[in-house]
């Protein structure tokens, strides 16, 4: 819709990595079996993904599935079709016991590119985030300093976070604050 | 007096000289330098007083156990005290101040406490200023204080940044001597991912200064090429500046980098603190030298044996052109010859033991260095400054057999493990008598997480005290640590080094042997906090025996240096005192840090903007914008109310309620937690969670509902929306969203694990938005779209459709009594829709409210509010919300609690109205007083004030407030006591004060 | 600064990521049962210096909450495991006797 | 017992301190006592104190597994408080704070009782509400108490930063008589005055195991062998419930890990006590000028007396913001003790299962404040074997009541 607003409007900051927030993502919060036959023909229909295996990742040209526990995706389609997928979603699992929540506004979605960018992350995030530990495919769920948030690296050099819309400003500060020129670590 | 040679100094680098200021004095020093070997350059061996008896206090050590040389550093934003100039880089421009005297260090009246001190022994407070019982606090205490406390506090906002790193190594080395490079060369070369720091800007340690010969080369080119293929290898990681500052539990350990304390404003972040998670730890730490105790050891030029040796060769500074070296032990030789190798004189070394033979004391005598077997120094001679001191036998009293003048006093008493980071997380320690220290002991290691070991100690650290002994140790346990971290660990063999023969050190712990009280009393163990041999005699007289009681009693060890210098030699004494050995004393507990750190460090990049998460809503810059003044809830910020111009909180207050109840007003309600609940099992589950029976509830329909905690007590209501057969969307409070999601699924995982039911939390998926007011229906419908009409939408009920061209979910529930629709849109599009029902508005006379007027209205109709009406111990029934809870379940979450004797009492205070006789607004939290005392002579009460307003609808004061058997005395008049001691009376009322049938919301 | 692996995803998380949730296998007694039961089960708590089970979620994670059984006097963790069980699982108990011989049992003091 | 004084530091003087004599007996134990009390911290001394001064009953033996003194009462931010809201917390913490007035001279050791001034900042308006109506009820319970305006604050503590931007200080819950008191000297001057009338404080003696005959206690096991007694008073703070499990039962605790820090001393900067409990922080500035700061709690079962980092880190993080000049102080020491806390956080001092076995314990992380009136009223339940008015309220029964003496009220939330 014409009159919707990501929540940072695409605020961007160039430190010795770049900063910025990518606008609004169709994003679907999906519960239920993995097990299940029907349950997987809806995903693999709604993103053209498989469901992924325990803490992977699968996005291909702004589509695409990430596993978030057990029993819980978080789905990615392009946000103007985020309102449809879910309804889609629902109705293919109709009868199967499932919960397809859209929650692209409650989200903000901020990419992280550079050469550097896994210490900006790693300032802020008790991850072991060193190329023998994390790579592009896998997803993690953590805090970013004080609040809640998910991160995959979408590149060699990035990674995109994905947290709560309310803290989407505490979460781009604190992600600039990092990465402020002069302030590399040279570590990872 | 001290100066700047010329022919040494392998750390300093002679055409870098750096302009600094002490105590306003222009002084300069090298690129190199610490901030303590400038001063000594520039002949400033007194930098401060002591804590207790003010006594003029110099330079000591070399390194982070330096427990006198601390200053007042920097000004302004970049003030700090209590910097130790000792592992204080020298920089350009630095300006510092001596500490702890007035009005100057050469004058220092606090000093009198010096003349009387034979009056102020350990724990001397302890036994008197007792009367009279004020003067305590009003003259003691003060004065006390003032003496007390070292550097001066800063006043201004820091204006620098700090920042925390998450590190993950499988071998974490601390401590850069060779010990330390060699643990982390073996570890690398089995493969192990390693990480190796050091505090000090350079790698090697004492090696170099002790004129270490490895693999047949000087141990500075060993170390350079070490240090090499170190940084040549992928898996390695070299930190200098970097300080193991703590070890914690399960591999846990922190370092302190300071990353820009010696470029002050170079904009980098000044502290970064790691945060490692280690598979193993190496502590390489080495070890520090122990002072010797004689009468007057802390008068300034008296110093560490070691320290003389570093400045001398490390920045070509001599401490005094005549040094007498004092030793229980053959490295104190080392430092004799180095001074002597460089030019300067020592009249005399003062050897306690009886027969000194061997390489370096020959050595020395081939120097033509006089060495005196047997002796002591029976005191020192000078106040500000040595003169001279005077020799006698160990093992006799004092008696003087000669002077000797000089302008400093070199003391090796034997070396003690930097045992605190292998101690912090529960590793013992044990005593090695010919040593005569403290070292770890491999058997009783701290354990992590599956419970194997998990810190090692190499080197001197480990109490292998030859050059030899500390390369072979650390790279054993640098193989160790890899192979306990999963791999192989390396064939290569340790590098080798000349040995040099050293005999027996001999354990003396006090000078001479049979020193008598009135030594004693001038022997000291603690030069920062004063504490003298005699104290720590005196405590084990009188009891004080355990070592912390000893510690505590007479403060030994509790100065900034937490006891560096002085443990050892203190324990000692107390052993000695009490007849003990010192493994039965044993050692006071190390803590963390192993050298204080910075506060802001801790706190790291947490300040200013990002101190805490702020959350907002889609309407947050809106309301920012158009005179909120926000009110805290959670980590939001709610607008408390708008102020127009030239408004009072108050009068805004007022206008938003006469506004709503009038005509129109806004509320930002997107705060309020939105819970999906859905499942075959959802009917069953949402009846456990509330007090309501929620599984009949129709669906297009809303209820109000309660919820508690097994306790009984009422955590938490809302209204909830049944979407369709199996959904439900519960509504909480704002603070409650997270909170009540987690309970729902701690109690779906923990306890009803096999019942089909998912939940959602899509609280901020949705901006919702109340309209209210007599006007509310008119903008729907200037908006257009969907029939919000009474007929298809109302009250209680929910409707789904568009408005305005907004996809909405539309409530029509009240919170405050007037026509109200809650409107939910996807947050991106809240703050459009809050512009269109802005603009739609005008007309009908639209204003924005805040949670106060929220508040009022609320009250005005006797609505509870969780937080005012609740406080944690308040069951439902306490607010006569009877009918809120389902006589047919059997069971829900609380029931059972609200069984108890006390929950079912009908003494239980109960809700009702309260109105005051004059009108006035009752004061919060005021409580209704009954006559008579309890038996512990407290006024009897008999209920107390819950909500209270002025009402801007009715013109008077409103309250709520629970009281006992309150429904039952309706109409009776209660007095409530203010804090000043008077009383208010207030009638007992129905506590729905307006529009009591509920009309003008069901409109 | 305790790690404690999720079992449900995998990530050996940190306490900060983790939430404590108290001791483990509690038996919830409802409407109508005695006094002491409610009262063992609301407050009554092992607190043994030992050998503890226990409850975490792993909040800043996937969410999800586990048990697992701890050593509260070494910190040693034996073992973490799903929270859909009754009581620990046998083999876990068998190491954890094999580590700690004089532990009297799971229950011991129940 | 030689009194201490001006005079007799002088009469010391003269010969190098060398007649100063033992504060308290080292003892071997006895085969037998009228009261045997587990524990020699500042409760189970203070419990002693008033078995005698109240009660006259001194053939008492009080154990202790490791030094006197050495648990949690030497590991405190000593804060002396009784600005407590309900009824029986007020009671029993204002009668310990107005013992503490008075301790230096009743002991005659001065225990440095500052009555300095303790504030409790308000930084929401659910924390407005909640002090003003801790002020309303301290009124009537004797606490003299005041809710004071940020001017005021400001001048009190003129090194706080009352202007937020995050959290304005909205006012205080002024206590003007609480303040602290040197944690040591307590356990000291308490353990003087005991061995003075006669009680045996046995040091280094871990008990390890209770002996009971017919449900009737009869005395204790320890390392120094078995000791026979008529009554048994458990006051060991964190270790509780391993006692009440030697007797055979359950107690409702669970032991966690608090923790504290030290700065570095610098000159006098600050003359109160302040709390922030919406930043989650506490601090004083001690006679010697260190910065003593209070940290959080481990939520999880330790025993270790160590904490976990982000506890201290929090705290931290939140005096910088408080306190703006505590950024550039350093942290000299950082140290932790095990608590233990009970359902409602409220105390338990109790009869027990085991007839004449009387515990005290769950004072949680508010021990320190409340050591001469929990003594006093410990006193009291083992003389009498039931409880007096200041015991009455904190009963084990409550818990199967429902009747709980919950402290944390005021952290409401609002809509």
């Amino acid at each position: 819709m014409s009159n919707a607003v990501s929540a940072l409007n695409h605020a961007s900051y160039q430190g010795f990595a770049l900063v910025e927030e990518m606008g609004l993502q169709g994003m679907i919060t999906l519960r239920g079996d993995f097990a299940d036959a029907t349950f997987q023909k809806a995903v693999k229909d709604v993103c053209g993904q498989d469901i992924p295996g325990q803490r992977e990742v699968t996005v291909a040209d702004g589509k695409g599935v990430a596993w978030m526990s057990p029993d819980e995706l978080l789905v990615l389609v392009p946000y103007s079709d985020s309102a449809s997928a879910a309804m889609d979603l629902a109705e293919a699992l109709k009868g199967t016991h499932a919960l397809a929540a859209n929650v692209s506004d409650a989200r903000v979605v901020i990419r992280v590119k550079g050469e550097n960018a896994r210490e900006v992350i790693a300032k802020i995030a008790p991850v072991d985030l060193s190329v023998a530990s994390f790579q592009p495919g896998q997803i993690r769920r953590t805090r970013l300093a004080q609040v809640a948030a998910a991160f995959w690296m979408s590149g060699e050099d990035e990674f995109t976070i994905v947290a709560f819309r309310s803290v989407a400003d505490y979460v781009f500060n604190l992600l600039k604050t990092s990465a402020i020129k002069g302030s590399e670590v040279g570590y990872l | 007096m001290s100066t700047r040679l010329s022919n040494t100094g392998r750390l300093v680098n002679r055409s870098a000289v750096k302009n600094f200021t002490f105590n306003g004095k222009k002084m300069q020093g090298y690129e190199g330098d610490t901030l303590a070997s400038a001063l000594l350059a520039n002949d400033q061996m007194l930098v401060g007083r002591s804590f207790k008896y003010h006594r003029p206090r110099g330079i000591v050590a070399s390194g982070g156990e330096e427990p006198n040389a601390l200053v007042n550093m920097g000004e302004g934003a970049r003030f700090e005290p209590n910097q130790r100039t000792t592992t204080t880089e020298l920089f350009d421009g630095l300006t510092c101040t001596s500490q702890n005297h007035w009005p100057s260090l050469e004058f220092d009246v606090g000093v009198a406490n010096n003349y009387v001190a034979r009056f102020l022994p350990a724990g001397f407070y302890y036994k008197t200023f007792m009367a009279p019982r004020a003067a305590w606090k009003h003259v003691f205490e003060p004065i006390i204080r003032q003496s007390a406390g070292l550097g001066k506090a800063p006043k201004e906002m820091d204006v620098d940044r700090y920042e925390h790193f998450y590190a993950f190594e499988d071998v974490v080395v601390v401590g850069g001597g060779i010990a330390g490079l060699q643990a982390a060369k073996a570890a690398a070369d089995s493969g192990a991912q390693v990480m190796l720091m050091e505090q000090t800007t350079d790698w090697g340690g004492r090696a170099p200064v002790d004129g270490a010969v490895i693999d047949g080369k000087p141990a500075d080119q060993w170390i350079d090429e070490t240090v090499a293929a170190l940084e040549a290898m992928e898996n390695v990681t070299l930190r200098t500046r970097m300080m193991g500052a703590g070890v914690y539990d399960h591999g846990y350990i922190t370092g302190y980098e300071r990353v820009a304390d010696h470029t002050p404003g170079d904009g980098r972040p000044r502290h970064r603190l790691w945060r490692i998670r280690a598979k193993q730890i190496v502590t390489a730490t080495g070890a520090i030298e122990r002072p010797l105790s004689f009468a007057g050891n802390d008068i300034p030029g008296v110093m560490l044996a070691s320290a003389v040796r570093d400045y001398v060769v490390n920045y070509g500074v001599s401490i005094g052109e005549k040094t007498v070296v004092v030793t229980n032990n053959d490295d104190g030789y080392r430092t004799a010859i180095a001074l002597v190798e460089a030019g300067l004189q020592v009249p005399m070394v003062v050897d306690a033991r009886s027969e000194v033979e061997g390489e370096l004391p020959n050595k020395a005598r081939d120097l033509g260095i006089r060495v005196e077997a047997g002796k002591a120094i029976g005191k020192v001679k000078g106040g500000k400054r040595v003169t001279g001191v005077g020799i006698c036998l160990q093992n006799g009293e004092g008696g003087a057999l000669e002077e000797v003048k000089c302008d400093a006093v070199a003391m090796a008493g034997g070396w003690s493990p930097v045992v605190h980071l292998w101690s912090h997380c529960g590793g013992k320690l044990i005593w090695d008598e010919t040593q005569a220290h403290f070292r770890p002991d491999a058997n009783r290691a701290p354990t992590g997480a599956n419970g194997e070991a998990f810190v090692l100690t190499a080197g001197i650290a480990n109490g292998d005290m030859g050059t030899t002994e500390a390369l072979a140790s650390g790279d054993a346990a640098g193989k160790a640590a890899a192979k306990a971290a999963g791999h192989k660990a390396s064939r290569k063999a340790a590098p080798k080094a000349d040995v040099v023969a050293e005999n027996a050190m001999a354990p003396v712990w006090i000078m001479p042997q049979n020193a008598g009280p009135d030594l004693r009393m001038k022997m000291w163990l603690d030069y920062q906090n004063d504490v003298k041999v005699s104290d720590v005699q005196l405590a084990a007289r009188e009891g004080y025996e355990s070592v912390e009681h000893t510690k505590r009693y007479t403060t030994l060890g509790m100065a900034t240096d937490q006891g560096k210098l002085s443990n050892i030699n203190g324990l000692a004494i107390l052993a000695d005192s009490l007849n003990a050995e010192i493994p039965q004393v044993g050692t006071t507990t190390f803590r963390p840090p192993y050298t204080p750190i910075s506060m802001a460090s801790i706190a790291g990049e947490a300040r200013g903007e990002i101190f805490q998460p702020l959350r907002k809503t889609p309407m947050h810059d809106w309301i920012e914008n158009n005179g909120a003044h926000f009110e805290p809830v959670g980590h939001w910020r709610r607008p408390y109310a708008y102020l127009q111009d030239g408004e009072t909180v108050e009068e805004a207050v007022k206008r938003e309620v006469k506004n709503t109840r009038r005509k129109l007003g806004l509320l930002d309600a997107s705060t309020l937690g939105k819970i999906i609940v859905k499942g075959p099992d959802a009917g069953k589950f949402m009846d456990m969670m509330y007090t309501n029976m929620m599984s009949t509830l129709k669906v297009g329909k809303c209820r109000y509902g309660l919820m508690c905690n097994e306790n009984g007590f009422l955590s938490d209501d809302g209204v909830v929306a049944r979407m369709d057969e199996d959904t439900w969307l519960c509504h909480t409070t704002s603070g409650g969203a997270d909170r009540i999601h987690g309970w729902m699924e701690e109690w779906l995982q923990t306890e009803w694990w096999d019942w089909d039911v998912y939940v959602a939390n899509v609280t901020e998926q949705y901006a919702q938005v109340a309209v209210v007011g007599p006007n509310a229906r008119k903008v729907l419908e200037k908006l257009g779209g969907m029939d919000v009409t009474k007929g298809s939408l109302p009250f209680m009920e929910w409707a789904e459709g568009q408005i305005g061209g907004f996809d909405t979910r539309v409530f029509r529930i009240s919170f405050s009594g007037e026509l109200s629709y809650e409107i939910a849109v996807p947050a991106s599009q809240g703050r459009a829709f809050w512009d269109a029902l802005m603009e739609a508005g005008e007309e009908f006379g639209v204003q924005p409210y805040g949670t106060e007027c929220l508040h009022i209205m609320r009250a005005e109709k006797g609505f509870i509010m969780i937080g005012d009406e609740t406080d944690g111990t308040i069951i439902p029934q306490d607010l006569g919300l009877n009918w809120a809870i389902s006589k047919k379940k059997e069971d829900f979450l609380g029931k059972r609690a609200q069984e108890r004797t006390f929950m079912t009492n009908p003494d239980r205070w109960k809700l009702v109205g309260l109105e005051t006789l004059d009108g006035s607004v009752l004061p919060d939290g005021a409580y209704a007083i009954k006559e008579g005392d309890n038996d512990n002579g407290q006024r009897n009460m008999e209920g107390r004030v819950t909500s209270t307003y002025h009402s801007p609808t009715l013109g008077r004061g409103i309250a709520m407030g629970i009281i006992h058997n309150g429904p039952d005395r309706m109409g009776e008049v209660i007095e409530f006591g203010k804090v000043d001691g008077t009383m208010v009376k207030a009638k007992i009322v129905d506590q729905v004060f307006f529009d009591k049938n509920g009309e003008k919301q069901d409109v | 600064m305790l790690i404690l692996e999720c079992p449900y995803c995998g990530v050996a998380a940190e306490e900060t990521e983790l939430a404590a949730g108290g001791e483990a296998h509690l038996t919830r007694f409802g409407p109508g049962s005695s006094d002491d039961d409610f009262e063992t089960y609301m407050f009554m708590r092992e607190n043994p210096k030992g050998v503890n089970f226990e409850r975490w979620r792993h909040a800043n994670g996937c969410g999800k909450w586990f048990h697992a059984a701890r050593c509260t006097m070494t910190l040693e963790v034996f073992g973490t495991y799903s929270a859909q069980t009754y009581e620990p699982p046998a083999d876990l108990i068998k190491a954890i006797k094999k580590k700690r011989p004089d532990w009297p049992g799971y229950g011991a003091h129940k | 017992m030689r009194r201490y004084s001006a005079f007799a530091i002088a009469r010391e003087a003269a010969r190098y301190h060398q007649g100063w004599e033992r504060a308290w007996a080292a003892p071997e134990p006895k085969k037998k006592y009228d009261v045997i009390i587990v524990g020699a911290g500042g409760h189970g001394l203070a419990t002693a104190f008033y078995l005698g001064k109240n009660f006259g009953i001194t053939n008492v033996a009080i154990i202790e597994k490791g030094w006197l003194g050495g648990g949690n009462t030497g590991r405190n931010t000593t804060i002396i408080r009784s600005n407590y809201l309900q009824d029986p917390s007020a009671a029993i913490y204002e009668k310990a704070r107005s013992l503490y007035e008075t301790m230096s001279q009743d002991l005659n050791y001065n225990v440095m009782f500052s009555p300095r001034g303790v504030m409790m900042l308000a930084q929401t308006e659910s924390e407005i509400r909640g002090y003003q109506r801790t002020a309303h009820a301290n009124a009537y319970q004797g606490v003299s108490t005041e809710f004071i305006s940020p001017q005021r604050v400001k001048e009190l503590c003129p090194i706080m930063n009352i202007d937020g931007p995050r959290y304005p200080v909205l006012g205080a819950l002024w206590q003007p008589r609480g303040g602290t008191a040197r944690h040591d000297a307590v356990a000291w001057g308490y353990a003087r005055a005991c061995s003075d009338m006669g009680m045996d404080i046995i040091q280094k003696c871990e008990v390890t195991g209770v002996r009971s005959e017919g449900g009737k206690v009869v005395g204790v096991d320890t390392s120094k062998g078995a000791i026979d007694c008529n009554k048994l008073a458990v006051v060991v703070a964190g270790h509780s419930s391993d006692l009440a499990q030697m007797a055979g039962f359950r107690l409702p605790m669970e032991s966690v890990a608090l923790q504290a820090l030290v700065s570095e001393p610098i000159k006098p900067c600050m003359d109160v006590v302040v709390m922030a409990n919406t930043v989650h922080g506490y601090m004083s500035q001690s006679d010697k000028g260190e910065m003593v700061i209070g940290g959080g709690t481990d939520a999880f079962n330790n025993y270790t007396q160590r904490g976990s980092f982000h506890h201290i880190e929090e705290t931290v993080r939140a005096l910088v913001e408080t306190f703006p000049m505590v950024s550039r102080l350093k942290m000299l020491r950082q140290w932790g003790g095990i608590v233990d806390v009970t359902g409602d956080r409220s105390p338990i001092i109790t009869k027990t299962p085991v007839q004449n076995m009387f515990i005290n314990a769950g004072w949680g992380t508010g021990g320190f404040k409340a050591i001469p009136g929990s003594g006093w009223a410990m006193a009291e339940l083992v003389a009498k074997g039931e409880p007096g008015p200041l015991s009455a309220e904190f009963g084990m029964n409550r818990f199967i009541e429902g009747r709980f003496i919950d402290e944390s009220v005021a952290a409401g939330v609002a809509h």
